[in-house]
């Protein structure tokens, strides 16, 4: 399916690399500046958990639930944490209907590994009985406008919608799960804050949170996933390469511009 | 293994002084939002809160029609995918559409399709897609309702808008707009639509159990309501040509 | 895949109209006559129950199955009825190959809705141990020749089904189904015999039991499901609308041919 | 959960009076019913009872091959279809076509085509669409019996007719047209046809354990029972001729 | 997809009849003279049983996992033997990619009814206890290079790897497997050495192992499969016809070649 | 039911030697064996050992792309189809492509494209199958290092040879190509790949948590066998073309 809006010109390529080039970007940013966030939780009321977040005008929403299952017999102790993506084709014309395909399977599987990784979400806490029954987590990410830079919203939006979550408490008693009552809630589930940054390269130019039409044009793209001063997760996208220098460049930079993050949006506010 | 805390139904669906169990009275619609033009990137768009239904909807077209074996060359075709979120719903939904979305998909179209000049664009298609994030009683009337919206935000020529409203019976009385609650434990359900150019039902299902009279005081109890949400819609969409004249005249658009 | 027969002439749509007009239908009918019924039961030997019916020239054969499950955790005593149709490419050339589409899912969907609104399979006979094991009955219609108006061949076919069924009977024992050798027959599973009658509505001309040339030509149709004096179900498809008249107008008619129908074709008898 | 009342299997699939469990002689066949042109909205079709087997065949063609990519620029194809009703057996069958229908309607196909003149149709395809809606043993030579006899009455031009029969062996003793319980039970099964321009096999498979001279013999089971199956292939086909004239002579048809 | 190798010419099918007239093959080989043999075992360390075998430059790889379910509820003490096969895209342009095509069932199905009629797997001491758990053996054969006649590869190939295999041996306590630290070896699972034999016919000649070229133009093939002096199973394909006397002396033959190819491969060494 | 026996980890990673479990040096890497020119049928094609790793590479094109959609009219498009076989891991795999695989299959197709010429191509694509048939840890580092090859066999034009090798931590040491308990109960795992026509990474993943220090050196252990797997892949490549050089001598190509 050809779409005339896939296409972008060579006239606006050049435009916007002449401008990265003098360090300029075509809304005004400055190469390591991100857009605006504004991040809004409980918006589902059906959900155990969710959260609507806005990076510029890219906005996803994103909704926590839970089941009950047998743990795998190798973890008869552990929960189990799911991330799923759907690119709705009402966030562009570029998103087609259809199964996951690979950009959907890519983001939420980075979301996936930056938030595993950290040892973010305590799957061992999520065990009612060993053996028996554990959590399931679904972490489901909708994008509802596309605007660029999926990964770092859609990133944001699951932490939220687990902080603000609150499942059922259960309980094992006569070989059944039995609901006491209470609930566990955020900071249960939720250990550590890790936040994905993603960086474009076109030529020999890098910049932080591409908009849409820099991410059309870049030639690749690289997303850091950091804790307070740890990296937990990387992931490369697209032809470009980058240079050894250049990744000990963007590590560090990830690692500062995470404790600002971390500290602007103050995730832990929005915990029930 | 399945959900083990379940939706619990309560006993009676009125409360001691007569009201519905969130307050309303019988022939109340519960509150509703609606905006257009929420989507940068479609033709048309729009989004809704009726109770706690929280939907978006998009238009695209007149354009392609893939998979080209679609295309009629006579007329253009109307294409609805609604959809729910997995999160939308008590028990989460699976991922991929399944047979409700596809029947929901096709009776949303029918019921638009009255109002549109599908004639006068041969070979093409307008596509609409309806995303529910959050679903309470009502879901397929608050779809149509937002779907004509986004049609006339898109610019679609069309004859009138539409409007949608379920009525139906709890409790042995008959009540104007379900909720979700209402809706599952009641007794029956009434999802109808009225194409205003002709101000005759476009949709038309009914499940439940009733007799020629109480079913004719149904009808009467949505007519009533398509009223009130017909307003809603109205101001929905002044509003925004109003802010459309407001940057003119601020010299922000040309 | 564009077909030769699926496009009706506007000659042919406008004979169709006509006539109408006239009152009169191109095979001879009234507005409100239906086709002939053919109804035979028991036709499939490795079915629990079976009905081929036939409605003019639209002819469907019903089969019906059942299973044992666990019930669901909100229904812990009540079994599953299920129903599915095929529109076998067989029957028409305007029928694909594939999985289920819009029309067949339809075509399931209303047959179920009339039948499951009458309390017409009682659902709750249909356990053998509470929260532990329940009968899942499948409804299976496969249409072998398409000349219009499924929806009320399939309805009937589903009934006839159904009440000539008989299913083994379980009881719990030792914490397992033990089978005493018994059957259910069609009695304990069908309570009430809804009709559901199909109207089509060209212009502003309305007429029962659409043929296929009239299904073809139609601006849309609407299927009302009576028992003995009540409506149980309704559903409009196609672009036509109704006004509110027309639906009142289309009830009442519909109980009267609902009542007409329930005794000539008299299902009961196909009772084992 | 699966089934829990098991089809169990006699112990002696051969009565104390040595005929077989449903009355037959070791060499007789089960009822078989033939009928033509059953479907109306088919080029070709015919319906087939065979003991237990109830089976409908349609035959569309030459047509417009879809999808494109599989037509033959030197030849017409042939694509046959076979599929089992979801009640056709004792545990249900999915509705989505298995692995064991795509096999069987390639088996068929490739049995069919040695009497078809498929070069003469290049770029084009017949389809033949097998339904069998009750199955008992044999099922697959009674789908190729059928489907001959369809593509006979769409006037498909044929070397000859086709003829199917399954031999095998039960109990210890060679038997012709094996039943569901002897197919299940038995100890081999050989499933064959004749197509009667060459009198050559173009269907055979075989499982089950048998030497040299047992396998000979089962193939001259299948030579006397293929003549007789094939003499009600040729009545159903003439008793619609014979309709076809008599219509004709009433004026009836024109 | 189109594809240009799939296309052979009139005269080279010509010239291969020509040969197979004067009873010669373009390959050199006489009508019933079978390519090399090369057959290698245990080459896959995650699998519990492997193969590489190759004849002439076919080449397939068929591997044995297993897995512990509950039986069938009509045979309570059966495991469960299923094939599979996969033509990899890599094996030849001719193959696509997507899901199993009739060509790959085939060949799953006739490896599969070859060693299921010969009694070659014994599924009844693949249970560990009745009614409650047995062993599924899956064995998937994967074609890496296609040069014809991939049925008598795969059939070598999956005896092969069943013979090769080690499976867990498990007991039933406390109503759960348990493992013993023992194995079952090939034969433990291998009763019988079925060899499946497949013919080409081109017009009225008819020739042992076809190749790629031979099997291009070839009107059809057949395979038996034998045990020491049974034969077990039978499957034509394509649009040949055979002759009675044909089938019988192809019987015969494949009883004489089945011994000699069961002597000079001599699988049981495989054992571990 | 799931497997019961575990793959059990073992509780530490070093042997008392200091050497890892399978007696290499933390910078060790196992043995690699490659070789090109493996499948008759594929326009290029290699085949590669790496501990237990076994996998092949075949490469098709430039052709026609399928489906049509997908070509793009200013470049031609590379295409990786990357699939274990049920058999190559501890579990079996289920037959259908996964998510992963989808997403290893991308992440390979982006590691190579920086060394192609795709702007030559136009319309068409290249096609690159990779099938584990046997997996040990660094699958995805072997898989793009064995394509490298297979599309240089094929002459495909490159601007370089792309190697790629994971390097980790585990019990707290940094290492270089982890094997597969390595990489299960490891506690970093950074695979990598290098372009070496401008010695950049093309491929960059990591799993785990590392500081800034350490994830230096980490790159530092990746650039050292980079080298020595290059020398590997070039022999693999200096091997075919004696041998070819050896036929033609013996007059047996021409």
């Amino acid at each position: 399916m050809m779409n005339i809006k896939r296409v972008i010109s060579t006239i606006e390529k050049n435009y916007i690399l002449s401008n990265l080039k003098k360090e300029e970007r075509i809304d005004g940013r400055g190469l390591w500046q991100q857009r605006d966030w504004s991040v809004k939780s409980n918006v589902i009321a059906s959900a155990e958990g969710s959260a609507e977040v806005s990076l510029g005008k890219t906005q996803v929403i994103t909704g926590v639930k839970y089941d009950v299952g047998t743990p795998f017999p190798d973890l008869p102790n552990e929960g189990v944490c799911t991330f799923m993506a759907e690119l709705l084709p009402l966030a562009s014309p570029l998103f087609e209907r259809g199964p996951p395909n690979e950009q959907s399977i890519e983001l939420a599987r980075v979301v996936d590994r930056g938030i595993r990784h950290a040892d973010c979400v305590q799957t061992k806490k999520l065990c009612i009985k060993e053996k028996k029954a554990v959590y399931i987590i679904f972490v489901d990410i909708y994008v509802i406008n596309y605007s660029g830079n999926l990964i770092d919203a859609g990133g944001i939006s699951a932490l939220t919608a687990l902080i603000s979550s609150q499942i059922p408490e259960g309980k094992w008693e006569n070989e059944e799960v039995v609901w006491t009552g209470k609930y566990w809630k955020g900071d249960t589930l939720v250990n550590e804050l890790p936040i994905v940054l993603t960086y474009g390269k076109i030529g020999d130019i890098i910049f932080l949170d591409p908009s849409l039409p820099e991410e059309l044009v870049c030639d690749g793209r690289i997303s850091i996933s950091v804790t307070e001063d740890k990296i937990t997760s990387i992931q490369k996208s697209g032809f470009a390469t980058f240079s050894i220098e250049e990744i000990e460049m963007l590590s560090k930079k990830s690692i500062k511009f995470g404790k600002k993050i971390r500290k602007d949006l103050n995730l832990w506010q929005y915990k029930l | 293994m399945p959900l083990i805390i379940k939706d619990e139904y309560p006993e009676k669906l009125f409360r001691d002084d007569g009201k519905r169990l969130d307050g309303r009275d019988k022939d109340e619609l519960r509150p509703i939002k609606m905006e257009v033009g929420v989507l940068e990137n479609a033709d048309g768009s729009a989004y809704l809160e009726w109770g706690n239904n929280k939907i978006y909807a998009a238009v695209y077209g007149p354009r392609e029609v893939h998979p080209h074996h679609l295309a009629k060359p006579d007329r253009g075709i109307l294409r609805v995918f609604y959809r729910m979120a997995t999160f939308s719903v008590f028990e989460r939904k699976r991922p991929a559409p399944g047979r409700r979305e596809k029947e929901i998909s096709m009776v949303i179209s029918d019921c638009l399709k009255p109002v549109l000049f599908l004639e006068l664009y041969p070979g093409t298609a307008f596509e609409v897609y309806i995303n529910v994030l959050d679903a309470d009683g009502g879901t397929r009337c608050a779809c149509i309702t937002v779907a004509a919206l986004a049609l006339a935000d898109a610019g679609v020529p069309m004859r009138s808008l539409v409007t949608a409203v379920a009525v139906g019976k709890i409790d042995g009385e008959l009540i104007t707009d379900l909720s979700g609650i209402e809706d599952k434990a009641g007794e029956a359900d009434l999802p109808c639509a009225i194409t205003w150019f002709n101000e005759e039902l476009s949709l038309l299902q009914f499940d439940g159990e009733t007799d020629l009279e109480e079913f004719s005081k149904c009808l009467g109890l949505a007519k009533n309501a398509f009223s009130k949400i017909y307003e809603i819609q109205l101001d929905a969409l002044k509003k925004k040509y109003i802010e459309i004249q407001e940057e003119y005249s601020r010299g922000e658009k040309k």
